[in-house]
């Protein structure tokens, strides 16, 4: 695993250096940086030259950096993932951006077949120091095929590692720590967070916790929010409006989904007991299936409660007049937390003794 | 005859089995784009007018979407302007069972093919995926993935052939769209198979903000019919007439049984990408204004007068058709739609799963506990 | 959902017509009868024709139907699934061979964003009744990108059925009901079982449950093991094993992961009070992730454990020697079955009352 | 000079920024292959004998791994039997600092450049998947999926170009693998970019069954090169002087920073697809004796013969030094190699996450138990 960020490390007296930044200025800023320090950076992508990309994103490296650095591609997404793995193979570090999350499934076989499996193909001889940013998710009123949550695939796919920010300055500490992990990194940015802002200093950048640690974002006492990229801000919300509830709520950020910070989400579900992870992606099938079997596998007798989730619906994604129902939102959220059992703090469990079949003690 | 049937070919001669089959001579696109307006060429008069009607019709059209985004009646437009010509000619070619497979772009094809305006912009409003029933005027779904939608025509294409009917199906796609893998197979599958599928590119010069010379460095995008055994053809996507005789011919060849073609049709790109885009940012207004002089609707309509076709009545009718159709489009789009959002859930399956059910049943509660919350406080 | 099979069903008297069948020649007849039925249903892909397919498991067909029926497709399998699109929207029912899991990645632009969208995307009117056949998963030796388990794509991607046979009537009820679905059908054919053999009669195939129902293998009353496809025969052994360490384990063969039967599984799980899940696949982000939230979820009260999940490693499927070491067998499902807490049977849990920070009752 | 740029070509002019840039007619292949055996050439008797020893090497590897195939030493094994002209020239083009791009089927390609027959074997004996250090040999992992390292071998290219470095990549692909969209993109990507790429279509008639005539309907693979603006060159595959002489132009002309070339090589599968596969049931005997006929080591033979090359020493040398290879390779492949499960969890990521160290924990404790059991029945 790398380690946080640059050298510049974040300093209380500089404070006054802040200004407010939008999280794609971040990741821009982050391109930029990486691409000053190593001249093997170089990004790629349907439109990341001229235009600066769709959402902005590369605005501006091209001017700086020129063509051969950062290149608009043919509009060929499995081509565009195949030729960076040929640069990474020759030494190169390739930032390939897809244009929306849907348009990264042409070049999924690149990236199942190959990206993944590359360095363990090859015993470690041909490392693939790819990062694949990703814009993803709803919420922006996107037509078809630009809103999809594709995460679920990545994180079945051993050999990835994936990372979503959800504030600015993680947007940059993980792009810089994506850019430099010698594994490939498959970049998750939340679409509808790209204007969100914080007061954050492009010289002297916070240093963030690395790829493979969570966050906690708020503490509490009640139950955990477990929850990442876009669902971070609707879980704070959500945290505050339950304080009316008399429910004080712990929100984890998990930034990395893989590797995945057991340690974590687990120290903070075994302190409250509770857990319900949230997530836009739909639920069937989705990360939260996974995140709640192995919080429930690793926590069960801490728990009050089973770990519940609130997630997209398992229908494509809406329209946009209609994405609002299916993305979930603080209500969504509260109500999961009511069903959470809190009459019940049961101790014993009638049910579970004198079961007919209940198997004789074994020796094992 | 094939390269390798030729007279002191390669031996020993390959078994039949594999034997290329395709002489690579009349595949080959003609050395500049084909034009018809401004070459005195012998063209029908009703054509010509009628080409001009809808010219017109569907530069309005642009006008009009584009003017909807302004007034946030539309999420979003990627406009036509300036590729009328294609639009038009690629839905006019068309017989009433044939099937025409739209890129995002081609929403004015579908219109110009009888399709009610506003239904066609339904995936732009954004009330619904597709706005339309594919079935009704034979029009596939906007397809926004780009190229992905040709191979659909050719399977089309093929079972419609299979079954015995005089079916041909005509796919749009820009530029852009022939790098990716999609078009590469489709254009192989439908050389293989022979299907009756017209393929047409309109070059507009760009991908977004890519030019062309960034997207491939071929002689024409139509030289890649070769690579596939499919005659290529290039047609000034400007010149209605042009593209409609290419057209017409490249659907009657597939109707006779003779396979695919391929048609590049230069045109241009007169707007940005669509409203949300920002063309200054990649080209320069001197490049526009180049094209501009060389406006479709401008070139037929020239064409008209010299040939002493066009009258008063003529440019009136057509642009009163224009405005009755822009007005009822706008009166389609005021107003918010009204929608049922339980209809996320009715067609995900033929049936609705257990698990669909409760989430519908979710979102029910949902809704009506708002509704009633909403009632509770408009009642105070 | 469609209902199960031919009218043909099974009828006692008729066991003497029985004869030993593989589940490849049951997959066969599957498709020869549908054929035979439906001029609608074609078949097409990689080798299917002449050859009769990598597996054999098209055998025949191109002879008896011709290959306007059965055709051999070019070597491009976004244009085989491409292709059958079109002609499931002019009507027929196209069963489409990948030739391999890994071979289906390319398809999967096709598959994500068409496939499983087109029904929705036109309200309705345009289904697309397109049978995707995937050999899958891995136990014949073979070598990178023939042994993969790709069930947690399909899964996680709503608008498809995902359906996997573990036997001989279940292969030709299922596959026979997967070309009658108006529904795609992601079919994925366990390769391990291809020469697993049962009694079986072409001329009357036994009736089996709908796509959808997912069958108890074995009943038991300890704990109950859920899995699907190849490996349904390791937890019926397993099984077997488990008598002579006292437990009496009951083996839920899914049969269809999407859509996903909680009645039966819950049903089970609430008799035995415990739960195992296994499957090939990876574990982390894998199938058995939902499977475990969801029994959690449904039946938190029931466990007398946490649900646990027996996988494949978190690896790249491995090379032909060493594939061994991934596959779970009998022994890890046994030591899994051995984590299920059976010391503990316990009432209390003194852990949970007077947690600091339990909060205060709220009114909900 | 580009079609659009010829003298009363379309007006107005295209923006320089997308003008078409290639001139089709030098792109087109030759009408038949090229050859070059046979045909009186002048050619090096040096380069001769060097491609004589390694065709008899190489026909002698593949005898030597189906034959280990069916003693269970390989998991399986695609041949290159008659298409060891194409394998051997592919690797004797290059210098020491280009790459090679293996194919499923290439693993000869590899040992002719110098990688022991045994690590190439690797992936097909099933210890690991790549047997061996790519860039010991700059010979990158065979690939299983068809077409995918394709944009590989454009990728390596394009950053050693950029990076100044002297690198050529030959990449080798079937004429199967040619259907696949990464084919298109690999092809486009390294036309537009100009890589020095080389691709390498060994044309041997089928995939798997299927045979070519199904699998495209162009004139020759070759002529897919028109589309990208590449030269194709059509080349007798059985010929190797002809291959070795066709490659060789298009790895210099990609090292004078002309760009790619595809290599379209005529030639036949002698043996079937795999050990697994039955090939009686997609061709007949007679096909496969008329290619038989026209073997690439016969022909090679009977060239050094007439032009009085060819004595016993020569192919009693070759002879000798292709048994002393199998022997070597036998001796390799004989006995159970050593492996290590716990590797499975080393090379997944650059380091073990937590979880991988959990599961690599397990795997562990069970193989110590194993051991453990093992020592203890040992030991009654
Ligand atoms: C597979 C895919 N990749 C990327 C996109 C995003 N995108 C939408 S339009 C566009 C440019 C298309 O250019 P072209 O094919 O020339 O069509 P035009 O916009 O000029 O009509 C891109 C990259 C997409 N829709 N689909
Ligand atoms: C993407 C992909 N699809 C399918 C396969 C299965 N497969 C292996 S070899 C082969 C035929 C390849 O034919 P060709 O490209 O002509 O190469 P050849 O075998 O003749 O050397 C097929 C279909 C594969 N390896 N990769
Ligand atoms: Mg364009
Ligand atoms: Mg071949």
């Amino acid at each position: 695993m790398t380690t946080a960020t640059t050298g510049r490390s974040a300093d209380g007296t500089a404070r006054s250096a802040r200004k407010p930044a939008t999280m794609a200025q971040a990741l821009n800023r982050a391109m930029r940086d990486a691409m000053a320090e190593d001249p093997a950076v170089h990004v790629l992508g349907e439109d990341v030259g001229t235009l600066g990309g769709v959402f902005r994103v590369t605005d501006g490296l091209t001017k700086e950096f020129g063509e051969d650095r950062c290149t608009d591609t043919p509009l060929a997404e499995a081509g565009i993932l195949g030729t960076a793995v040929g640069m990474a193979m020759y030494g190169l570090r390739p930032v390939v951006e897809m244009q929306f999350d849907a348009f990264a499934y042409p070049a999924f076989e690149q990236l199942l077949s190959h990206v993944a499996k590359m360095r363990n193909r090859t015993r470690g001889k041909m490392p693939l120091p790819v990062t694949i940013r990703v814009p993803y998710g709803g919420g922006i009123g996107g037509v078809e095929h630009h809103s999809d949550s594709s995460e679920a695939y990545y994180m079945a796919t051993p050999g990835l590692h994936v990372v979503t920010p959800a504030t600015v300055a993680d947007a940059y500490g993980l792009l810089r720590a994506a850019i430099a992990s010698d594994d490939p990194v498959v970049f998750l940015e939340p679409k509808r967070l790209y204007w969100s802002k914080a007061d954050w200093s492009p010289e002297e950048p916070e240093a963030v916790e690395p790829i493979g640690r969570a966050r906690v974002r708020r503490t509490g006492t009640s139950a955990t929010l477990i929850t990442y990229g876009p669902s971070v801000p609707v879980c704070l919300e959500a945290a505050e409006a339950a304080r009316e509830e008399g429910w004080d709520l712990e929100v984890v950020d998990l930034r990395s989904l893989v590797p995945f910070d057991d340690e974590t989400v687990c120290a903070s579900v075994r302190r409250t007991g509770r857990a319900v992870v949230v997530h836009e992606s739909s639920g069937f099938g989705g990360p939260g299936g996974e995140i709640a079997a192995r919080i429930t596998e690793r926590c069960f007798h801490h728990l009050e409660a089973p770990v519940l989730r609130v997630a997209g619906f398992d229908i494509p994604y809406p329209p946009p007049m209609l994405e609002r129902h299916h993305l979930p939102g603080v209500d969504r959220v509260l109500d999961a937390v009511a069903r959470l059992q809190w009459e019940a703090e049961w101790t014993e469990r009638p049910e579970a003794s004198g079961r007919p079949g209940a198997p004789e003690r074994s020796g094992r | 005859m094939t390269v390798l049937e030729q007279p002191g070919a390669y031996r020993p001669a390959p078994p039949p089995a594999w034997q290329p089959r395709t002489d690579p001579v009349p595949l080959l696109p003609d050395s500049e784009p084909y034009r018809l307006l401004g070459t005195g060429a012998d063209l029908d008069p009703g054509l010509l007018r009628t080409l001009y009607a809808h010219l017109v019709r569907g530069r309005r059209y642009n006008r009009q979407a584009t003017a909807l985004t302004k007034q946030g009646r539309l999420a979003v437009y990627p406009s036509s302007t300036g590729q009328e010509a294609c639009e038009v000619a690629a839905a006019l070619v068309l017989r009433e069972h044939d099937w025409l497979f739209p890129s995002y772009r081609d929403t004015l094809a579908a219109v110009a093919r009888g399709m009610d305006p506003a239904e066609a912009l339904g995936l732009l409003r954004g009330d619904w995926h597709t706005g339309y029933d594919p079935y009704e005027h034979r029009v596939a779904p906007l397809s926004t993935p780009l190229a992905t939608h040709l191979p659909h025509a050719v399977g089309l294409a093929h079972a419609a052939r299979l079954k015995g009917d005089d079916v041909v199906a005509l796919a749009m796609v820009g530029d852009g769209g022939t790098s990716e893998g999609d078009f590469h197979e489709a254009l192989n599958f439908a050389a293989v198979w022979r299907t009756p599928t017209v393929f047409l590119v309109q070059n507009n010069g760009f991908a977004i903000s890519v030019p062309l010379a960034k997207q491939t460095a071929a002689p024409s995008l139509a030289h890649k019919a070769v690579g596939y055994g499919v005659p290529g053809r290039l047609v000034d996507g400007n010149d209605a007439a042009a593209v409609h005789r290419v057209l017409s011919e490249a659907v009657e060849r597939a109707r006779r049984g003779e396979g695919p073609t391929l048609v590049e049709a230069v045109t241009y790109r007169i707007d940005a990408h669509t409203n949300a885009d920002d063309a200054t940012r990649y080209r320069g207004d001197d490049e526009v204004g180049a094209w501009l002089e060389h406006d479709p609707v401008a070139l037929l309509e020239r064409e008209l007068t010299e040939r002493g076709l066009f009258d008063d009545a003529t440019r009136d009718g057509a642009h009163d058709e224009a405005e009755e159709m822009a007005a009822r489009l706008r009166e389609a789009m005021n107003g918010d739609p009204v929608l049922d959002p339980m209809d996320l859930f009715d067609h995900v399956y033929a049936e609705k799963t257990t698990q669909l059910g409760e989430q519908a049943a979710q979102l029910r509660a949902e809704l009506d506990a708002e509704n009633a919350e909403n009632a509770a406080e408009g009642g105070r």
